[in-house]
């Protein structure tokens, strides 16, 4: 009977969706604030890659409140799963092909994730995918060696709170500068250089940073929950 | 191939992507389960968002070289979209999280059981008995702990 | 360039440095939390009297309007902002085992939901919201017992779905306009939204916000919620958080979506929010989870109102929020020594009676006795349903009667037994002063506005109609046109 | 390209379905995986890389190991 209900309601919502469907007008996407922002972007920003544009710049905020989500998602985790009991059993160590892969992946990882995050507003890519990379380069070890500490629970905290303050304090010296929250500063540069479009690439190396620390530290946080007995 | 363009075949998959995901929701009572019918929900609604402007012969908003492409993609439904995906797994691992200690405290990750729990937890702390409720499965009341998860998973 | 941006910044930059400042000083850690909500406080006090003549526009890193994020100003989402600070404030956590992460989340929740009632933008309110759902996921577990992280657990499956579907509600307001602007929407709607997609964005929107309203079919999760989370936590989010929601979806109600089938879909869900809610709660035999039910009862009564076309149903729906939003903080606050069975609470007036002398007061107000407030408020609602002259309205009309004499029944069940000669077996806990003194504070100023009730339903019409003015959100935003290709 | 994307969309869908109805969870978890690697490719034929390339490490990456933890801590993880 349940099924049965839930089958009616679906074929309900798929009529449903066909019907708005039919509706949908396709002829007008072409007027748009993004259209208006590609044609405006590359001189207001800086930045060859225009999505970098708008997740930094014309929506920063945005990308604010989502490193605050991750931040709280993060803390919480923390605080649901809480510290291991010391005698609580460990996975098995995982073996020296693991082991010796992870030694080397590591900083190969880094590389790549801060290469990705620094040319973020040149090329695809930038503080969430590198953030992404950086997390799976410190969770690897830990992976490889279940148990060890590899960093300082204190640091962690310390660089997270530290790379969401940055973000927020570039923020807030445009508003010294008698500008609004969030304005880019600093030079534009030449647009495709390394070094150009002004605050931006600081602001990725921030989300990258933090987006990195709080995936890693919710990583760990499952990995080193204790198991159902 | 008139009535299937690139275009429909997308609207189909991002509503259809959505739809399964529903119906995960609304059929399963395995909180696995559910979480998955969301993260299938989420993924067609990011599709969506992004078919939203989406045009046929456009390029990706991004200038190499001084190229200037005539027609870039909408730079704007990207960032929602990146914002949305990001978001999504921050929830997905919170979501997790309080699977982990739910499973600790009841047993149980069949959300009918968990309901069940919950309210018996909460009037025993208030000191009452617990109110009849008419969705009661009798099966479900029978049923050991844990072995709903077995039947899930194993067999 | 306006310090309102601080309202919602400072607070998040102190969360973010609060764990590295308890380890330099626990002290201060202890105080920065109050101390930097004391100061937002303060700027939105300060701002407030200049919006009365105009609104403010900031926006967010200097960009155009439709292309950078809008926050807008007016007295509205400025009162709601402020309700959000200082009530954290009055309400701040006190957790024995998780101080410093409630207070975080604390700071996190002050400064989203101040975020959100000022938000112009229509990603961005759904970027605010999913924050503050998830801070209070965080509030709620920060209990740290079974039952608290099964009924986060419960609402977060609700929550996380109903989230989606927000989120291919706005994919297909995009679709339609491209735009996210409000502002530039309310322009366009008119000619680009009054259709069945229109339609479709607007009832998807409403479930997925109408999580936190406490809105009909996605309330499961309240009586749980409520019962579980520590009272203060349970009071922030029913008499705060919940008007939040409600916030946003009066201002898409005012700006976005005019079909006519809306508000009926408003009107049935409100209907069927206040049967459903005050019936259980009728049948609630514990004193948490019969106030949750009556909230989700009182809700019920605000989208009702807000069913009501033109200005007059902004004015009722304001009134009814800002009582609410007095009201039930405290009375969840009396609740947290009066939990458990309502049967056990006979003799507690014996033992605390200033709480229970505030605990009449509150429910005379809430059933509507015609002095107090509460009474206005309900009149409010009762008189322009009446005069719409329809089937269904006056159906409303009756069910808000109703479902005022149902409240009378359980709250003075409620009284008669605080009152009640025979102790109860078991002797009752007094009252933390700091609760009783929250709540006391709270009801003072529920009976303060019977004395001015004229110039506060002055004050109360003007902010209302400012919030429904379309006009002048425009013109105070003033979005830039656009055409294909860019920008004029 | 429609042929490819027509494919890649039914393999997703079909993958979709395979999530909610695989008894196992960890072949659910695969599944999943499949759909978000054919949301990635989709992200790309709509002109969206760095979407593209956070779905693919998020997505189809991050989350997965997510589930893959978390399913050990619940006692689902068959292969153990």
């Amino acid at each position: 009977m349940r099924r049965f209900t839930a089958a009616l309601f679906l074929l309900g919502l798929g009529v449903m969706i066909a019907a708005i469907y039919q509706h949908i007008d396709f002829s007008n996407t072409a007027v748009n604030a993004g259209q208006a922002i590609n044609a405006v972007a590359a001189e207001e920003t800086g930045a060859a890659n225009f999505v970098t544009s708008v997740v930094l710049a014309y929506r920063g905020i945005d990308t604010l409140l989502e490193l605050t989500i991750l931040f709280t998602a993060a803390m919480i985790g923390g605080m649901v799963l809480g510290r291991r009991r010391v005698d609580a059993p460990r996975d098995p160590d995982a073996g020296f092909i693991l082991r010796t892969g992870a030694d080397l992946l590591f900083p190969l990882l880094l590389v790549v994730g801060l290469y990705i995050i620094l040319h973020g507003h040149l090329t695809p890519g930038g503080g969430f995918q590198g953030g992404v990379i950086l997390a799976a380069a410190f969770f690897l070890p830990l992976l490889a060696r279940p148990g060890i500490t590899l960093i300082d629970q204190r640091v962690v905290s310390l660089v997270e709170g530290l790379a969401g303050a940055t973000f927020i304090i570039i923020g807030l010296l445009a508003m010294f500068d008698g500008k609004e929250f969030l304005t880019p500063l600093l030079d534009k540069g030449e647009l495709g250089a390394l070094i150009s479009a002004g605050t931006l690439p600081i602001l990725y190396l921030a989300v990258g940073i933090k987006v990195g620390s709080e995936l890693a530290g919710l990583l760990a946080h499952l990995a080193e929950a204790e198991a159902l007995d | 191939m008139d009535i299937l363009d690139n275009n429909t075949i997308l609207y189909i998959a991002a509503f259809g992507l959505m739809l399964i995901g529903i119906s995960g929701i609304v059929i399963s009572n395995h909180l696995m389960r559910i979480i998955f019918g969301i993260a299938l929900l989420e993924a067609g609604a990011n599709l969506l968002l992004l078919l939203s402007t989406y045009h046929e012969g456009a390029s990706a908003p991004i200038i190499v070289a001084d190229n200037i492409p005539t027609m870039m993609a909408d730079p704007v439904p990207q960032a929602l979209v990146l914002t949305a995906i990001v978001i999504g797994v921050g929830i997905l691992a919170l979501a997790l999280s309080l699977a982990i200690r739910v499973q600790r405290a009841y047993g149980t990750l069949d959300m009918r059981e968990v309901r069940l729990k919950l309210e018996q937890e909460i009037s025993d702390e208030a000191g009452i008995d617990m109110p009849s409720s008419s969705e009661k499965p009798d099966d479900i009341a029978k049923v050991p702990l844990n072995s709903v998860v077995q039947q899930e998973s194993g067999s | 360039m306006s310090l309102l941006v601080l309202m919602i910044v400072l607070p998040l930059l102190t969360a973010f440095l609060l764990s590295s400042i308890d380890r330099l000083s626990t002290f201060a850690a202890r105080v920065m939390g109050p101390l930097v909500l004391l100061a937002t406080a303060a700027i939105g006090l300060s701002v407030w009297p200049q919006l009365g003549d105009a609104p403010l526009a900031v926006q967010w890193g200097g960009f155009q309007a439709p292309l950078g994020i809008t926050l807008y100003a007016d007295q509205f989402g400025l009162l709601f902002a402020l309700a959000m600070t200082i009530g954290t404030l009055l309400l701040w956590p006190r957790s024995t085992e998780n101080q410093l992460r409630s207070s975080s989340l604390a700071l996190l929740l002050a400064g989203t939901g101040s975020g959100l009632a000022l938000s112009g933008d229509l990603f961005n309110i759904y970027v605010f919201y999913e924050l503050m759902t998830v801070v209070s996921y965080g509030l709620i577990a920060s209990r740290g017992t079974s039952g608290s992280f099964a009924s986060t657990l419960r609402y977060l499956v609700i929550s996380g779905f109903g989230a989606a579907l927000a989120l291919a509600g706005i994919a297909l307001v995009y679709q339609a306009t491209g735009t996210l602007n409000l502002a530039q929407l309310a322009q366009l709607a008119p000619e680009k939204l009054n259709n069945l997609q229109g339609f479709a964005a607007f009832v998807l929107m409403l479930v997925g916000f109408g999580v936190k309203a406490e809105l009909f079919p996605v309330n499961m999760w309240v009586p749980e919620v409520y019962a579980t989370a520590s009272s203060r936590v349970s009071a922030l989010l029913a008499g705060v958080v919940s008007k939040l929601a409600l916030l946003i979806i009066m201002r898409l109600l005012i700006l976005v979506f005019h079909q006519p089938e809306a508000l009926t879909v408003l009107l049935v869900l409100g209907i069927l929010g206040v049967v459903s809610g005050e019936l259980a709660a009728w049948r609630a035999r514990d004193l948490n989870r019969m106030l949750a039910f009556s909230s989700i009862g009182q809700l019920g009564v605000m989208f009702i109102a807000l069913s009501i076309p033109g200005n007059a149903g902004i004015f009722a729906a304001l009134a009814v929020m800002v009582h609410h939003l007095f009201l039930k903080p405290s009375m969840f606050l009396l609740a947290e020594r009066w939990g458990g069975s309502i049967k056990g609470l006979a003799g507690a007036a014996k033992t605390s009676p200033l709480g229970a002398a505030l605990f009449v007061l509150l429910s005379l107000s809430l059933i509507g006795v015609p002095p107090l407030p509460g009474f206005w408020a309900k009149l409010l609602v009762i008189m322009p349903l009446l005069a719409l002259d329809q089937p269904l309205y006056y159906f409303a009309a009756f069910v808000i009667l109703a479902a005022a004499s149902l409240e009378a029944n359980y709250l003075f069940r409620v009284v008669m037994k605080l009152y009640e000669k025979e102790p109860a077996a078991t002797p009752h806990n007094a009252h933390a002063t700091l609760d009783l003194a929250t709540a006391v504070f709270l009801g003072a100023g529920l009976v303060a506005a019977v004395f001015m009730l004229i110039p506060l339903a002055d004050r109360l019409d003007g902010i209302a109609a400012q919030a429904s003015d379309v006009s002048t959100y425009i013109q105070t935003v003033a979005p830039q046109p656009l055409q294909s290709g860019g920008v004029q | 390209m429609e042929a490819v994307v027509l494919v890649v969309v039914i393999v997703m869908l079909l993958s979709a379905v395979a999530v909610l109805l695989f008894k196992d969870f960890l072949a659910a978890l695969a599944a999943m995986s499949v759909v978000s690697l054919g949301l990635s490719f989709l992200f790309v034929v709509v002109r969206a890389p760095d979407v593209a390339m956070t779905e693919a490490a998020i997505g189809a990456g991050l989350s997965s190991l997510l589930f893959a933890l978390a399913l050990r801590r619940l006692g689902l993880w068959r292969g153990q």
